[in-house]
């Protein structure tokens, strides 16, 4: 009953969102697609945390997405679309190998590496000057689909799309136990058969996979990139405060804290030209102090507020 | 009375754990017997500040503590030997008795004799003196926990399943000693080994369900049927 | 055998260093003074993290308004930086405590990741504020003593900023001594290991808190306002000494304080190697990230055997 | 009476721009940097200079200003939103060039007129195109600005013949405008052979950087007869200080920041040190527009224009109003045309006029100036026809 | 050939030897008795045979088959399986999910088919409400749990690591009797640890002691209890 109201939620939300260009203009549809960009990377950072992995690098695999993306088409002649699909292949097979080092990493250690690791990713193509573009960064022939904003913006669905879908697997499959159990007490874990490294791996390469396609998309729907641009420090901070805002180790919560830190620094930005963004830290504050357990928490404890 | 609860309530969240507890402790030895969930530990807790009572009064020494920080209640006088021993597991064994003392007025100047005293009631320490706690076998930690709360010199020491993880012959020795000890401390005990427990106490309270059911002397509580069928035995 | 190891490690390292010392003596002298720089930033984060255990994203941003408020105190009264040292501590540090008496005690029961997010919010709070009082253009101090020199040879160098070095040496040595020798050291000692126990031997966890975060903040205005004669500031000036200091923090090792001097010098020192010569140059921002990644993954192996 | 009459006629005007609605220029600036802060501000100045002299066409002009925040996405979705949610009639601003490189398919897909105060990096005439007829270019691209350079110096040698350069030395920033500097001086200077090129880059303060002592080292071993730096205001004070600890004086110290920190002249430091750039206040002495917009900023604002970034947008207002009051209509083919008979004489001490660049066909400033710190003030030394001051040669050693 | 069997097996850790040269087996549908005094080595015994921590020397057989090295993951799905002093319910997951993990994990059931068997194992430890939160269950309850969760692994060797710490008299004995029931049932292979000595008495047919690291006694509990070395080890005035 409940389940069924749930995929009847989710499906009418799919069809409106799909059909929402018929009726924005490109300036809502372009500020959704920013909003959609960092909610699919807090939803990718959030299944990993659900093992307990706090991911500094989101920002590095998004940058390595996107330049891949971006080589693809410049140095490979590849057509934009078939770029997508490869540079996310190979940022997942990137992520893979690495995975097989970082992952022996647990806490503040794992979190270091990965932002040491996006870091890494960022000085050696802001010094490949002939292959990478250097520190001015590549600027492509065109923007994907001749830049329609209604094509532009299911393309980031798109990617969303997947990303959710991807999460709401990780959140009902064999997956949920895995990563729950480990994030929990990993011995016990390993004595209940868990194979912790295959499922760090698994949960790792795939989450990586996902930020990196949200890098090719974002690179093909702009056109260029630098690697400022690529790797900005806000594609790892804001998709954190996101998830956390909205409530963590949840689908549900990383969409919320998007809609609501993105929506509002949208809005904020255009009421307070001088000195938004410092009402949006206020608002950052605020929110961890008041809600604790995010948006999803604070719903969650209402509810069972009144069931008791 | 060195200890007096008043119709102390007490919980989590929403749920209550202690209903109207009233106990009270002299210059003696007292065991809390009850299941698992009755709300001993709970009681501990309240005592020493962990958790706010709901409602209730508890007076330490004559004074209302009732709410009180747990430093400033175990400044007052009260040392407790928690279940999950709370050490400080980077730090040698040395450093963690000296801790024992360090912030209780009543210890202060004194640390030599207890020092002396723990070091006698558990020998082993006294080789261990200079490991780091952390890397201590589960039972040689609890002594190390017992043996920094005796540092305090406290007027009550309250012990939350000292047995735990204990071998036998440690176990019977720690209730050796605490028969001693009771001659210049009170002393709450709570024991799954009611058995031991019960010999070397004065008194007993019965814990059910949150409620004080059955109390009494030691040797009466251990003659009780109630008590022989549910709690020994084995 | 592994004291073996250490000893050819360590005759090795000395030999390395001899070498450089003779063939570039300048890796050295600016690798040590760079050294000096993270160090003393990065040790009070490395005393929040070890004692209170949160990780302040706001670290760079107290060092950044503690800068602001130097240059206020100077600009307005002719005062040194040196004399406004003590005044300044003094101001960070109740800021810094009542920083955490408003907004971290509050965080402190939530989970953890929490007071990350809610020091980042801290971070653009102070930065943006100080970008409406201050604008982003830059302000510097310029103080004649700055460009002190001393001429070995052919070699002229700058002394100013061995007094990085000084500080950070203090702060080891002088947090050492408060953590061991003083009451309230040894508190904070013990809450940093275990609130919980620490409350039950009569230490008042809360105070041994705010006292740690004000103390650390105090060392952050110290710094801030020495900073000042080295740097310009501005108000994105601190962000970046907080990923770094961070990165230190952890190649040490949670709590190991004189461990993040060790850290810093191996970066310092590595850095100016590298930037000594003109193909590496660039590449030497490189070196930090990898030698974090290669320390921690050592660490790790190490650990796993041991 | 005289009193009424000017209140009536004010009346008059603001029913008639009511009535025909205010013409509307929409820009973007990154707000929390000097640059668009001051930038935004000035050209909040012009539209209410030119709004108090009775607007354009006896409509009064509205300008709407979207931070960009410096970032790419936001840049973008802000020129969406002046198009299709404020339709302006005009987009102006722009500073950094990796946020023009986010909004040109935007502004591409909408064929707005574009009036640029910003975007120096050639990779953002590239991703123009030379189809781009309806962007105006104000600010000098990279490679104008390093042509202006050479020609500088060539003009000054031989006005000047004590000074003498053959060895230049560059300490670039790590980061695109320091690569730029650092590309464009090796080809230009380079060219010919007349120059012995030397270079290395540095990490700017602003970075997080600020350790000059290995760049120094190499600049210092090379003896340059003139050190150039590309970096940022905050790199100025700090490596002054560190090349003095070091004794590394060259004939010419240059800096080429974007922009100076607060108080650089009151530092002993700054005296003679040059500099590149657009704009001083030293050049109201020989352009009274200058002379009225610092005025006017200063009244209006109680803060002296730190950046050129202020005079520039200044211009970028007044060349749009002067445009369609020429052209009658802000319709985008007659504004065009309007604009590429600009001929505008600016706060830089130039008159500004659009000819084609590289790519586009409409580029406005092609120069830089070369300046000089003296006794405190910026002094502009060449072009000699806006010049303030005579150079003094060389820098002086330290003692 | 027995189901368990460890040859000379040793750990070091640093200067440490935990586990000195410890030789014994165990076989199907029997109960051993692990005892000996604090920080003599039972609990790091336990974790070598299951894998939790590596060998620095000897061997550990299961069936024969040497294991000595492979990981605890795949340990359990041989079928060792084994319950923590220290026992950390999963918080976030429900009684059922809770055992169902080692369905899942260790004999690569799908969850459909997983749910089903740890329905069975509960019901069998009368567990009551699967559906609840662990933050709700009584000790007796986790320790229960605990059980199930490795049975749920479908073990033949099973080892408990003071699953009656905490429990009172009335609840140790329904966990003796399950506990019997269990190893007679299901033909397991047990190995408990336990201080209660009321507790070996009635629970295990053999009991193996540990002193420091080293095995010093082996036989019936009325047996190894009279040993002289044993009484001064470990019992003390409780013998």
């Amino acid at each position: 009953m409940k389940r069924t109201a749930t995929y009847a939620a989710a499906a009418i939300a799919a069809v409106v969102l799909a059909v929402l260009p018929a009726f924005l203009g490109a300036y809502p549809l372009n500020v959704a697609r920013s909003v959609m960009t960092y909610m699919a990377l807090a939803v990718s950072w959030d299944m990993l945390l659900r093992s307990g992995q706090i991911s500094f690098g989101i920002a590095g695999l998004f940058g390595l997405g996107s330049y891949a993306s971006a080589l693809l088409v410049l140095r490979a002649g590849m057509d934009p679309v078939l770029s997508l699909v490869f540079a996310t292949l190979l940022t997942g097979a990137i992520a893979y190998a690495l995975g097989f080092a970082v992952l022996r990493l647990r806490a503040m250690y794992f979190s270091i590496t990965t932002l040491a690791l996006a870091e890494i990713f960022r000085i050696v193509l802001h010094n490949l000057h002939d292959f990478s573009g250097g520190p001015e960064g590549v600027v492509l022939p065109g923007v994907i689909f001749g830049g329609a904003a209604p094509a532009l913006y299911w393309l980031c669905l798109a990617g969303l799309a997947i990303t959710l879908g991807t999460s709401w697997y990780f959140e009902r499959s064999k997956l949920h136990l895995a990563l729950t159990a480990i994030r929990n007490d990993e011995t016990s874990a390993r004595a209940s058969g868990v194979d912790i490294f295959k499922y760090l791996l698994v949960a790792f390469t795939v989450t990586s996979t996902l930020q990196g396609m949200m890098g090719a998309i974002q690179v093909q729907s702009y056109g260029f990139t630098t690697p400022e641009t690529a790797f900005d420090a806000n594609f790892t901070l804001l998709p954190l405060a996101m998830a956390l805002l909205g409530g963590i180790h949840s689908t549900l919560g990383p969409i919320a804290g998007a809609v609501l830190l993105g929506i509002a620094s949208e809005w904020l930005k255009l009421k307070i030209p001088y000195g938004h963004l410092v009402v949006y830290g206020i608002i950052i504050v605020l929110v961890i102090l008041l809600m604790p357990r995010g948006l999803v928490g604070l719903a969650r404890n209402r509810r069972a507020g009144r069931r008791a | 009375m060195i200890l007096e609860i008043q119709g102390l309530t007490c919980g989590y969240g929403k749920l209550p754990v202690l209903r109207d507890v009233s106990l009270s402790i002299g210059a003696e030895s007292v065991a809390l017997i009850g299941p698992n969930g009755a709300g001993k530990t709970t009681l501990i807790n309240a005592v020493t500040g962990l958790v706010k009572p709901w409602g209730g009064s508890i007076r330490f020494d004559g004074r209302d503590v009732t709410g009180h920080a747990t430093h400033e209640i175990a400044r007052a006088g009260i040392a407790l030997v928690p279940q999950e021993r709370e050490l400080f597991p980077g730090m040698t064994v040395a450093d963690n008795l000296a801790l024992g003392a360090a912030y209780i007025p009543r210890a202060q100047g004194r640390e030599e004799r207890l020092l002396e005293q723990c070091l006698r009631l558990f020998p082993i320490l006294k080789e261990r003196f200079r490991q780091i706690v952390g890397t201590m076998s589960g039972g040689q930690q609890r002594m190390v926990a017992i043996a920094r709360a005796l540092m305090a010199n406290p007027k009550l020491l309250i012990l939350d399943e000292p047995s735990l993880g204990l071998q036998p012959s440690i176990v019977s020795e720690v209730f050796d000693r605490l028969s001693e000890l009771k001659k210049d401390v009170a002393i709450l005990v709570t024991e799954q080994n009611v058995k031991e427990s019960l010999r070397s106490v004065d008194r007993g309270y019965v814990l059910e369900n949150g409620a004080v059911v059955l109390e009494g002397a030691a040797s009466d509580l251990a003659k009780d049927p109630h008590v022989e069928a549910s709690y020994l035995g084995l | 055998m592994a004291n073996k190891r250490n000893r050819t490690a360590g005759l090795v390292l000395a030999a390395a260093v001899l070498g450089i010392l003779v063939w570039r003596p300048t890796v050295l002298i600016y690798g040590l003074q760079a050294a000096g720089l993270y160090a003393s930033i990065a040790i009070p984060m490395g005393l929040i993290l070890g004692i209170v255990h949160i990780v302040n994203l706001a670290h760079g941003e107290f060092m950044m308004a503690a800068s602001y408020l130097t240059y206020t105190i100077c600009r307005a009264s002719g005062m040194d930086p040196y004399l406004a040292l003590l005044p300044v501590a003094a101001v960070t540090a109740a800021f810094g405590f009542l920083v955490y008496r408003l907004t971290i005690r509050r965080a402190l029961k939530a989970p953890e990741l929490n007071q990350l997010i809610l020091t980042f919010g801290l971070a653009i709070l102070l930065t943006q504020a100080a970008n409406l009082l201050f604008t982003s253009q830059t302000r510097k101090l310029s103080f004649e003593y700055v460009s002190a020199s001393v001429d070995i040879g052919d070699l002229s160098f700058g002394v100013y900023n061995f007094v990085f070095v000084a500080i950070a040496v203090a702060m080891v040595v002088g947090l050492r001594l408060f953590l061991t020798r003083t009451k309230a050291g040894k508190a904070a000692l013990a809450v940093g290991q275990n609130p919980r126990g620490a409350a039950i031997v009569g230490i008042d966890v809360d105070r041994a808190y705010a006292l740690t975060f004000a103390l650390a903040s105090a060392m952050v205005g110290l710094m801030g306002a020495v900073f000042i004669t080295r740097s310009s500031i501005f108000p994105a000036v601190g962000s970046p000494f907080t990923m770094k200091s961070f990165c230190l923090i952890a190649m040490a090792g949670i709590g190991n304080i004189p461990g993040i001097l060790a850290s810093s010098v191996l970066l310092g020192v590595s850095e100016n190697f590298l930037k000594a010569f003109r193909g590496t140059r660039e590449w030497a921002d490189i070196v930090f990230f990898v030698l974090i990644i290669s320390v921690i993954l050592g660490r790790s192996i190490r650990g796993k055997k041991a | 009476m005289k009193r009424t009459l000017v209140a009536l006629a004010l009346i008059a005007a603001a029913a008639m721009a009511f009535g025909q609605g205010t013409i509307k220029i929409g820009a973007t600036w990154p707000l929390a940097d000097i640059t668009g802060k001051q930038g935004s501000m000035a050209a909040q100045q012009a539209v209410d200079e030119i709004n108090k002299a009775g607007g354009i066409l006896g409509r009064q002009l509205e300008l709407i200003v979207i931070d960009d925040e410096l970032k790419a996405d936001k840049g973008a979705a802000a020129i969406e939103k002046l198009v299709t949610v404020d339709n302006v009639d005009v987009i102006i601003g722009g500073m950094a060039s990796g946020v023009a490189l986010g909004q040109v398919p935007a502004m591409k897909k909408y064929g707005k007129v574009v009036v640029s105060t910003g975007a120096a990096s050639y990779k953002v005439e590239e991703a123009l195109g030379k189809d781009a007829d309806w962007y105006f270019h104000l600010h000098p691209w990279d490679y104008n600005q390093g042509a202006s350079y050479v020609q500088g110096w060539d003009e000054i040698q031989k006005k000047f013949p004590n000074i003498k350069i053959k060895k230049i030395f560059l300490a670039y920033e790590e980061g695109a405008f320091g690569k730029a500097s650092w590309d464009a001086t090796k080809t230009l200077f380079g060219a010919g052979n007349r120059y012995v090129i030397d270079g290395a880059s540095f990490k700017s303060a602003a970075l997080g950087g600020g350790d000059y002592g290995a760049m120094l080292e190499a600049a210092k071993m090379f003896k340059p007869d003139l050190f150039l730096w590309a970096g940022y205001d905050a790199d100025a004070l700090p490596m002054l200080e560190q090349a003095k600890a070091m004794k590394f004086s060259p004939g010419i110290y240059l800096g080429a920041p974007p922009g100076w920190p607060v108080g650089f002249g009151t530092s002993r430091l700054s005296e003679n040190v040059m500099l590149y750039g657009m704009w001083a206040p030293s050049i109201n002495n020989v352009s009274p527009v200058s002379k009225k917009f610092y005025d006017g900023f200063v009244a209006k604002f109680k803060a002296e224009p730190a950046t050129y970034f202020a005079p520039l947008s200044y211009s970028a207002v007044y060349i749009v109003a002067d445009a369609i009051k020429r052209a009658g209509s802000t319709d985008t083919a007659a504004l065009i045309k309007a604009l590429e008979a600009t001929k505008y004489e600016s706060p830089l001490g130039q008159t500004i006029t659009f000819t084609p660049g590289n790519i586009i066909k409409h580029q406005g400033v092609k120069n830089q100036k070369i300046l000089q710190w003296q006794m405190g003030r910026q002094e502009v030394i060449w072009p000699f026809e806006s010049a303030t001051a005579k150079p003094v040669y060389p820098f002086p050693k330290w003692k | 050939m027995k189901t368990l069997q460890t040859e000379h097996l040793t750990k070091r850790f640093l200067g440490l030897v935990a586990v000195n040269d410890v030789s014994f087996s165990l076989d199907a549908g029997e109960i051993l008795g692990i005892i000996g005094p604090n920080g003599a080595g039972k609990t790091t015994f336990i974790h070598l045979v299951s894998g939790i921590l590596m060998p620095t020397s000897g061997k550990v057989l299961f069936k024969g088959r040497d294991v000595s090295y492979a990981p605890a993951h795949e340990r359990a799905r041989m079928g060792i399986a084994r319950t923590f002093q220290l026992i950390h319910p999963l918080e976030n997951l429900t009684v059922l999910e809770n055992v169902m993990i080692g369905a899942v994990f260790s004999r690569r059931q799908s969850l459909r088919e997983a749910r089903r068997s740890a329905e069975g194992i509960c019901e069998s430890l009368q567990l009551g409400d699967l559906g609840r939160d662990t933050a709700s269950l009584s000790i007796l309850e986790i320790k229960k749990m605990e059980i199930a969760r490795a049975l749920a692994n479908g073990p033949e060797v099973l080892f408990l690591d003071e699953v009656m710490a905490g429990l009172n008299a009335d609840e140790t004995r329904q966990m003796i009797s399950m506990v019997k029931a269990i190893a007679k049932e299901r033909g397991l292979a047990v190995g408990v640890v336990e201080h209660v000595m009321g507790v070996i008495r009635e629970l295990t047919e053999r009991v193996i002691v540990l002193e420091s690291g080293e095995l010093i006694a082996e036989g019936p509990y009325s047996e190894v209890s009279k040993n002289p070395r044993v009484i001064e080890a470990y019992l003390g005035g409780a013998a």
